[in-house]
C-alpha cells in the first residue's frame, strides 16, 4: 500500500477494485465504511455483488476480466471533462502524450458494450473519482489474478497519476495483501529475481556486499517463479524442492498438474502445522510451531513490520521453522547458520536490506512496529510512499489495451467461473481455519454462488449438489442461490480441499508477474442425481 | 457442587434398524445409585466420544425403564458417529429435559397423532404409555389414531412399532410421498390424510415432523375447527446445554428446552416460529 | 492467565491481538485497542485466532516416508536425511534443480533465512512463494 | 442481615491495603501494559505494574468470569468406557477496579446462571470472587450507564465501592465479604465525616451531567413492549453486519455459549465451553441444515430483542448495561446505540 490503513477513512472517494473487501481485509472495509459513513463516495468494481457493493454508491458490475476497458473509458471521460490533473501530469510523469493519444481513439460505446456497464454509469464513476483530490484507489487479486494482471495494474496506475491520486495522505494506490506476511516474504526476496529490499541480482555492488556477509558466490541464474516449479510436470528440470508453510496442491492453478510435478520428485520436504494435502505427499515432513510459539516480525499490507511475541513453548516435538532452516543450513554446510535469536536475523536484514535499515527489535517494540522504508536507526519509518519522488524518479504511463481472457465462454462451457475467499470465516485453503471449531461451523462446506435465473433455467434449487466441469477437471459442490453473482457467472472459493475448484481454473499466467488467471475460466454444470 | 455439563454413562444394549438412516439404541444408564426417570416428548443430551453432545428425543416410554430408547438419523458428524457404535459400547446421558405430553390430561380424549419421518420418535413413547394405561385405567384414552408420513417406502421406519400398535387397535394410515411400484397404501402428503372425520369433539393432536409439515397440518387442522389448546407439537432446535443457559434456543424470550420442546398452538402462536411461518 | 501481544496470523491488515495464555494454553484472543490498525476490533477469524493452535490434528512429531507410509522419526533423522537428499539432488542434476518455496505465513527472519539457505547454500534461485495466489 | 459500613480510605493506603488483600488471594485488577493498553491482569507483583484507574478497561470480568474458553471436563473413551473428570479448583480472587457497569453485568449473569439451575463452573468461580468497585466521576467517551440505570455509583451488588473523593476514597461495603474485609484491615480507614458524604454527593451530581451520549434505552425498551420492530430497521442493520462476533464477545452481559468436546488423542480429550454469539448463523442452524433465524434479514434481532425487550419484560431492566465496549467495535456501524436511535427516530416519523 502507499498509504496507511489508518489514513483511509479521511479519504474523499474510494475507488475499491478486484477486492471483496468486507470478507478478506476486515480492517480496511471498516476504515472504507466511516469514511462512508462521514460523506465520502464509494465506487465498487466487481463482477459479483459483494457486502461492500452493497453499500457503494455506484457498483460497476463489470463482465469479468474487462478492467482495463473499464479503466481507460474512465481515463478518456475524465480527460474530456477536463478533469486531469494537468500540473501533476507535467511535474512527475512521462509518456502522458502516448496514452491520451491513445485513449482519445477509444471508442467508448464500444467499450460500453465489452464491460457491459452503461456508458452514463461509467462516466458518473470517473466524474466522481476526479473531481475529489481526496481518492484512494484500493485493489487486491481480482485485479492481478488475471492473464493481464501486470497491464490491470498499470492502468490502475495510469488512472490515479492521471488525477494526481498520488504521493500524499488520504490519496493513492492500495495493493491490499492477502497473507499476513505476502509483504515481508517479497521484502525478503522469497522470490526468484531478487535480493532482500527488491535489490537486484544483477547489481555487482548488491551482490559483493552480500557475498561478503554471506561468505557464498550470490548465484546468477534466473530462478524459477512457483508456477514454473510446480507446473513442470513429470519432465521438469527440478528434482527436489523444499516447501515451507504452504499448500500449493490446493491453492495452485491447475491443481492435477501440480500434484503431478509434485510426486515425481525425487524428493520433497515439507515443514508445515498440519498435515496439509501437500505435506502427505512429501518425503520428510517436520512438524511446524505456529505463531503463538515462536518469536518473529511480519510485514503487513501498509509496510508495518511488527513483532509477533511468542505466547506459549511450542507443542509436542515441534520447532520453530527458522530452527529447522538453520539446521538444515548447518548440515548442508552453508555459513552464518548460528543466530541465536531473531533479534540477531533482523540485525543481517538491515545490515543487507536498505528499506529494513532502522529495523531493529528494541525500535520495533515501541510504536506498534515501523513502516518502510526505515532507513537508519533514526529514521521514524514511512507512512506513506511516493512522497516527492516515485521509486523510479517519474511515474511512466504506459499504454494498456484490453484483451479478453485466456478462456472465453462457449456453446459447451456457456459459465464463467469466478474464485477467490469466500466468507468471513475461512482463509486460503483453510488449513487453520478448518481446525477452529467456531469457524467450520458457521462455514462448514464449500458453495457455489449462482443467480436464481440461472438456477431456474437449469432446474435447480438451493442446497442442490452439481457438478462443474471445465476443460481441465470436474468438480462437485452444492450450490447457493444469492444475487451476489450476475446471470452467467458463477462464484466459489479454494478453501475446500473436498472441492478442489483449482482442478478446473486455467493455468494461463500473467507474462510478466506469472500470476494465474484463477478469476476467470469457462465451465459448464449439470445436477448431480442422487442415487 | 457437581459439574453440570458432566453426563451419566450408559451403554448400548441393543440397536434396531428402523430404516436406512434411522437406528434405534436401546441405552441403560450404569450407574443406578440415583433413581432416572421421564415423560414420553422429553429429551435427552447424548454423549459421544469425541463428537460433543447433541440433543436427542426419547422415544420410548417410561414403562420400559429402566432402558431408554434414542432413535437417531444420520445427518451430522455425531449421528454419524452413533450410528457406527455397536452393542456394548458406551455412550453418555444428560437429562431428561424440557417439558413433556400431558399424558395425564388424555383421560378420555381422542388422539390424533401426525407425524413425518424421524418426527415419530418423541411421538412413540406417547402412544405407548398411552396404550399401557389403556390396560390399568379406568378412563383411557379411546382411540388413538396416528398418520404418518415418509418420503419413500424404504424411508418408512419404525415398521416394527407400527405393527405392535395395528395389533393393540390404533388405526394406524400411512403415505409416501413418491408412489412406488409393489406399495398398496395412501400416496401423497400426510396432510391429505386428514380427514374431517377424524375429528370428534374430544380430540387432541400431537404433531411432529419437518417444519414445512408441521406448518400446514396445523393449519388444516385450525381450520378443521380444533382450538388452540388441543393442538401440540414439539419442536427441534440446536441445542448446548439443554437446561436454559447456553441461549442457542432461544425463541422470542422462551426457551425450546425449558419451555418446550413440547408447546401447544396457542403458546406458539404469537411467538415468530419458522413452523408457523 | 496472562496477556501476550502478537499479531494476528490471517491476512494483511496485521492486527494487534492479545493471546490470552493459562497453563501452557492459548484460550482467548483480545483485540487491542492502541493498535492503530485494530483499534479494539476484530474480524470472526481474529476473535478465534486461538482455536487452532491447539487442535489435535497439529503435526507433532517429524515423519519420514518408509515404505510408501509417512512415519515418525527422530529430528536429527528427519534433518540429516533431507540435508543428505538435497545434496544429492545438487550433484546428480545441479542446483538448479532444486526448487524451494518460502511461506507469506511464516516470518521475515524465516523468510530471510530461507531464501539465504537457498541462494548461499543450496547455490540457487529457484524460491518463490505465493504472493499471487 | 448485612452489617452495611461506609469508611474512608486515604489515598497513600490504598496499595498498602492492596498488598495486605494480595497475600491472602489472587488479585486482578485494570493495569496498563507496555502498549497503553489498559486489561484486567493477574497481579504477581504489586510494584512492577500500573494500577490504571483512569481508562475503562478494554475487556470486562467476563473474560474470568466466563472466560473466552474454559475446560468444563476431560473424558476418556478407551476400553474402560467413556469417562468424565470433573475440572480442577478455582482459587479465592479479589477483583479490584471494576466499574459500575461491570459489576451490574456480574449481578445480571449471576441470574442467568443461577435458573432453571445453577451452572457449576461459573458459580464455583463466582463464589470465590470478592469484587471491588470504582465508582465513576468522569465518563468515557461512549459511556451512558446512566440511561441503562448501571452507574455511575451503584447501591448495591459490590463487596466494596470505592468513590474518589479527591484526597481519599469513600468506601461502602455492600456484602458481608466487604464487611468483613474492612472489619479486618480496619487501621487502613477513618470514620466517615459530614463533608465527605457531601462531597461525594456533589461528585454524584457533577458526573451526572458529563455524559457524552444521549441514549434512550428505558424509552425504547417501553416502544419494544408496545410494537412490532418494522422489518425495514432489521434489515437495513444487519445489511451492515460483517459477522465478526465482536459486539457478543465484549459485551459484559452476553452470555451464550457453546461447549464442544476436542479430543487430544485418539482416548482422550476435554469438553470445552466458549463465548458464542447469536448474531452468527451456525448459532441456529440444525444438523441437516434448517435454521430457523435468516442471518441476512435478522443478524441482529436475537440480540437487541434480549436485551432490550425479553430482559426489559422479564426483570424491568434491559440488560445492556451502557458500558459502551460495543459501539466502537463494530465494523459496520450498527451497535445497540444506532439500534436505539432507528427505533426511536421511527416512532417520531
Amino acid at each position: 500500500m502507499t498509504n496507511s490503513i489508518g489514513e483511509l477513512q479521511d479519504a474523499d472517494v474510494f475507488l475499491v477494485t478486484g477486492s471483496n473487501t468486507t470478507e478478506t481485509h476486515p480492517q480496511i472495509a471498516r476504515n472504507i465504511l466511516q469514511g462512508v459513513d462521514q460523506g465520502a463516495q464509494l465506487i465498487v468494481i466487481d463482477p459479483r455483488k459483494t457486502d461492500l457493493a452493497k453499500q457503494a454508491h455506484i457498483h460497476l458490475a463489470l463482465r469479468p476480466g474487462t478492467d482495463i476497458a473499464l479503466i481507460n473509458a474512465m481515463m478518456r471521460i475524465i480527460i474530456d471533462e477536463n478533469l486531469a490533473d494537468e500540473l501533476f501530469i507535467s511535474m512527475r510523469t512521462e509518456n502522458y502524450e502516448a496514452l491520451r493519444d491513445f485513449l482519445f481513439r477509444l471508442d467508448l460505446d464500444e467499450i460500453a458494450a465489452i464491460t457491459g456497464i452503461e456508458l452514463k454509469t461509467i462516466r458518473d464513476a470517473a466524474c466522481i473519482y476526479a473531481r475529489s483530490s481526496k481518492s484512494v484507489i484500493c485493489y487486491c487479486l481480482g485485479v492481478t489474478q488475471h492473464c493481464c494482471g501486470t497491464d490491470n495494474v498499470q492502468t490502475v496506475a495510469n488512472l490515479a497519476m492521471l488525477t494526481g491520486n498520488v504521493e500524499k495522505e488520504h490519496g493513492g494506490v492500495d495493493p491490499l495483501r492477502g497473507q499476513n506476511n505476502v509483504q515481508g516474504a517479497c521484502d525478503m526476496a522469497a522470490l526468484p529475481a531478487v535480493l532482500p529490499g527488491y535489490q537486484a541480482i544483477t547489481n555487482l555492488d548488491t551482490c559483493t556486499r552480500f557475498r561478503e556477509v554471506w561468505k557464498r558466490e550470490i548465484p546468477q541464474n534466473p530462478g524459477l517463479s512457483l508456477t514454473e516449479m510446480t507446473h513442470a510436470g513429470a519432465d521438469g528440470n527440478i528434482r527436489a524442492m523444499f516447501i515451507m508453510g504452504e499448500n500449493p496442491v490446493l491453492s495452485d492453478p491447475h491443481l492435477k498438474q501440480v500434484e503431478k510435478t509434485l510426486t515425481n520428485l525425487d524428493f520433497l520436504a515439507v515443514s508445515d502445522i498440519f498435515l496439509t494435502e501437500t505435506a502427505s505427499l512429501a518425503h520428510v515432513v517436520f512438524p511446524a510451531a505456529s505463531f503463538a510459539e515462536k518469536n518473529g516480525t511480519i510485514t503487513n499490507s501498509e509496510r508495518r513490520v511488527q513483532l509477533c511475541q511468542q505466547a506459549i513453548n511450542p507443542i509436542g516435538n515441534c520447532r520453530p521453522d527458522g530452527e529447522i532452516i538453520m539446521e538444515l543450513g548447518r548440515r548442508l554446510g552453508c555459513p552464518g547458520m548460528d543466530f541465536q535469536s531473531q533479534a540477531e536475523v533482523m540485525e543481517e536484514i538491515s545490515l543487507l536490506t536498505p528499506i529494513y535499515g532502522g529495523m531493529h527489535y528494541d525500535r520495533l517494540q515501541e510504536n506498534w512496529g515501523l513502516q518502510w522504508p526505515c532507513w537508519n536507526r533514526d529514521h521514524p519509518g514511512t507512512k506513506f510512499l511516493h512522497k516527492y519522488y516515485f521509486s523510479r524518479g517519474k511515474g511512466q504511463f504506459t499504454v494498456t489495451r484490453h484483451q479478453e481472457p485466456a478462456e472465453r465462454t462457449e456453446k459447451h462451457y456457456p459459465f464463467t467461473l469466478l474464485t477467490g475467499r469466500g466468507s468471513y470465516h475461512h482463509y486460503h485453503t483453510a488449513t487453520m481455519t478448518r481446525n477452529s471449531t467456531r469457524l467450520v461451523r458457521e462455514y462448514p462446506e464449500a458453495l457455489l454462488e449462482i443467480s436464481k435465473e440461472d438456477c431456474t433455467k437449469l432446474h435447480l434449487a438451493d442446497g442442490d449438489l452439481v457438478e462443474l466441469n471445465s476443460r481441465r477437471g470436474k468438480v462437485r459442490v452444492k450450490t447457493q442461490i444469492t444475487d451476489r453473482v450476475q446471470p452467467g457467472t458463477v462464484f466459489t472459493s479454494f478453501h475446500f480441499w473436498e472441492v478442489p475448484i483449482n482442478q478446473l481454473t486455467v493455468d494461463a499466467m500473467d507474462p510478466r508477474s506469472k500470476c494465474p488467471e484463477f478469476k476467470v475460466c469457462a465451465v459448464d454444470l449439470k445436477k448431480v442425481c442422487h442415487d | 457442587m457437581k459439574e453440570i455439563f458432566i453426563p451419566d454413562r450408559a451403554v448400548i444394549r441393543e440397536i434396531l434398524n428402523e430404516n436406512k438412516q434411522i437406528k434405534t439404541f436401546r441405552l441403560e444408564l450404569l450407574d443406578k445409585t440415583h433413581p432416572f426417570s421421564f415423560r414420553p416428548g422429553q429429551f435427552l443430551m447424548l454423549s459421544v466420544p469425541h463428537c460433543g453432545e447433541a440433543a436427542i428425543s426419547i422415544s420410548s416410554s417410561p414403562t420400559a425403564l429402566p432402558l431408554i430408547d434414542l432413535s437417531i438419523r444420520k445427518a451430522g458428524k455425531l449421528t454419524t458417529a452413533v450410528h457406527a457404535l455397536q452393542v456394548g459400547d458406551e455412550v453418555g446421558i444428560r437429562g431428561p429435559f424440557g417439558t413433556f405430553f400431558p399424558v395425564a390430561n388424555f383421560h378420555g380424549r381422542d388422539l390424533l397423532f401426525v407425524a413425518g419421518g424421524i418426527g415419530l420418535a418423541p411421538l412413540k413413547g406417547v402412544i405407548d404409555v398411552c396404550l399401557f394405561q389403556q390396560e390399568l385405567e379406568e378412563n383411557p384414552v379411546q382411540q388413538i389414531t396416528l398418520l404418518y408420513g415418509s418420503r419413500t417406502v424404504a424411508d418408512i421406519a419404525f415398521s416394527q412399532a407400527i405393527e405392535a400398535w395395528r395389533q393393540q387397535g390404533v388405526d394406524c394410515q400411512l403415505t409416501v410421498d413418491i408412489d412406488e411400484l409393489d406399495w398398496q397404501d395412501h400416496v401423497g402428503l400426510v396432510t391429505d390424510l386428514l380427514k374431517p372425520e377424524l375429528l370428534t369433539k374430544d380430540t387432541t393432536a400431537l404433531i411432529c415432523g419437518p417444519p414445512i409439515m408441521i406448518r400446514f397440518v396445523i393449519a388444516q387442522l385450525s381450520e378443521m375447527g380444533l382450538s388452540d389448546t388441543a393442538i401440540l407439537t414439539t419442536l427441534e432446535r440446536h441445542m448446548k446445554c439443554g437446561m436454559g443457559l447456553c441461549g442457542h434456543c432461544h425463541l422470542d424470550g422462551k426457551l425450546v428446552c425449558v419451555d418446550g420442546p413440547v408447546f401447544t398452538y396457542a403458546a406458539l402462536k404469537n411467538l415468530h416460529v419458522m413452523e408457523l411461518n | 492467565m496472562q496477556d501476550v501481544m502478537t499479531i494476528c496470523n490471517y491476512c494483511g491488515c496485521g492486527c494487534g491481538v492479545y493471546l490470552r495464555v493459562n497453563q501452557n494454553r492459548v484460550v482467548g484472543s483480545y483485540p487491542s485497542k492502541n493498535h492503530p490498525i485494530t483499534q479494539g476490533n476484530l474480524c470472526s477469524k481474529g476473535w478465534h485466532l486461538h482455536e487452532f493452535i491447539h487442535s489435535h490434528n497439529r503435526l507433532t512429531e517429524p515423519l519420514l516416508r518408509k515404505n510408501g507410509q509417512l512415519q515418525e522419526v527422530s529430528w536429527d533423522e528427519a534433518l540429516d536425511f533431507t540435508a543428505s537428499s538435497l545434496q544429492q539432488t545438487k550433484q546428480d542434476h545441479g542446483a538448479d534443480a532444486i526448487g524451494v518455496l518460502a511461506s507469506a505465513k511464516c516470518s521475515n527472519e524465516e523468510n530471510y533465512l530461507l531464501q539465504k539457505l537457498t541462494r548461499a547454500g543450496l547455490g540457487t534461485n529457484n524460491i518463490d512463494h505465493c504472493a499471487r495466489l | 442481615m448485612i452489617d452495611l459500613r461506609e469508611l474512608i480510605l486515604p489515598k497513600d493506603q490504598l496499595l498498602p491495603f492492596l498488598r495486605k488483600l494480595k497475600k491472602e488471594s489472587r488479585l486482578i485488577a485494570p493495569v496498563q501494559n507496555n502498549y497503553g493498553d489498559t486489561l484486567f491482569t493477574e497481579i504477581d507483583d504489586l510494584d512492577a505494574v500500573k494500577i490504571d484507574l483512569c481508562h475503562q478497561p478494554q475487556a470486562s470480568l467476563k473474560p474470568f468470569l466466563l472466560p473466552q474458553q474454559e475446560i468444563l471436563a476431560s473424558y476418556r473413551s478407551d476400553n474402560k468406557g467413556y469417562r468424565f473428570y470433573e475440572p480442577e479448583e478455582e482459587e479465592d480472587t479479589i477483583y479490584f477496579g471494576v466499574r459500575s457497569c461491570d459489576l451490574t453485568a456480574v449481578l445480571y449473569t449471576d441470574l442467568v446462571f443461577s435458573q432453571p439451575v445453577k451452572d457449576s463452573s461459573y458459580y464455583k468461580r463466582r463464589n470465590q470472587s470478592t469484587i471491588i468497585t470504582i465508582g465513576c466521576n468522569q465518563p468515557f467517551s461512549n459511556c451512558f450507564c446512566e440511561a441503562t440505570e448501571s452507574g455511575p455509583y451503584l447501591e448495591y451488588g459490590y463487596d466494596l465501592q470505592l468513590i474518589d473523593i479527591g484526597e481519599a476514597y469513600f468506601v461502602s461495603a455492600g456484602r458481608s465479604k466487604g464487611a468483613d474485609i474492612l472489619d479486618k484491615w480496619s487501621y487502613f480507614f477513618r470514620s466517615v465525616e459530614k463533608e465527605d458524604r457531601e462531597k461525594r454527593y456533589q461528585l454524584l451530581l457533577e458526573v451526572r451531567g458529563k455524559f457524552n451520549k444521549n441514549i434512550q434505552v428505558s424509552h425504547a425498551c417501553r416502544l419494544l413492549q408496545e410494537h412490532e420492530v418494522e422489518e425495514q430497521i432489521w434489515q437495513q442493520l444487519s445489511s451492515r453486519c460483517y459477522d465478526c462476533g465482536g459486539c457478543a464477545y465484549v459485551c459484559p452481559t452476553c452470555t451464550c455459549f457453546s461447549v464442544d468436546d476436542t479430543p487430544i488423542d485418539s482416548n482422550k480429550g476435554l469438553r470445552l465451553r466458549s463465548w458464542d454469539a447469536c448474531t452468527s448463523a451456525g448459532f441456529t442452524r440444525m444438523t441437516g441444515g434448517h435454521n430457523p433465524v435468516d442471518r441476512r434479514q435478522h443478524a441482529l434481532k436475537r440480540r437487541f430483542l434480549h436485551k432490550l425487550k425479553f430482559d426489559f419484560a422479564e426483570h424491568g431492566k434491559p440488560s445492556c448495561t451502557g458500558c459502551g465496549r460495543c459501539i466502537d467495535i463494530c465494523f459496520g456501524g450498527v451497535d445497540i446505540t444506532s439500534f436505539i436511535r432507528l427505533l426511536v427516530k421511527g416512532e417520531r416519523a
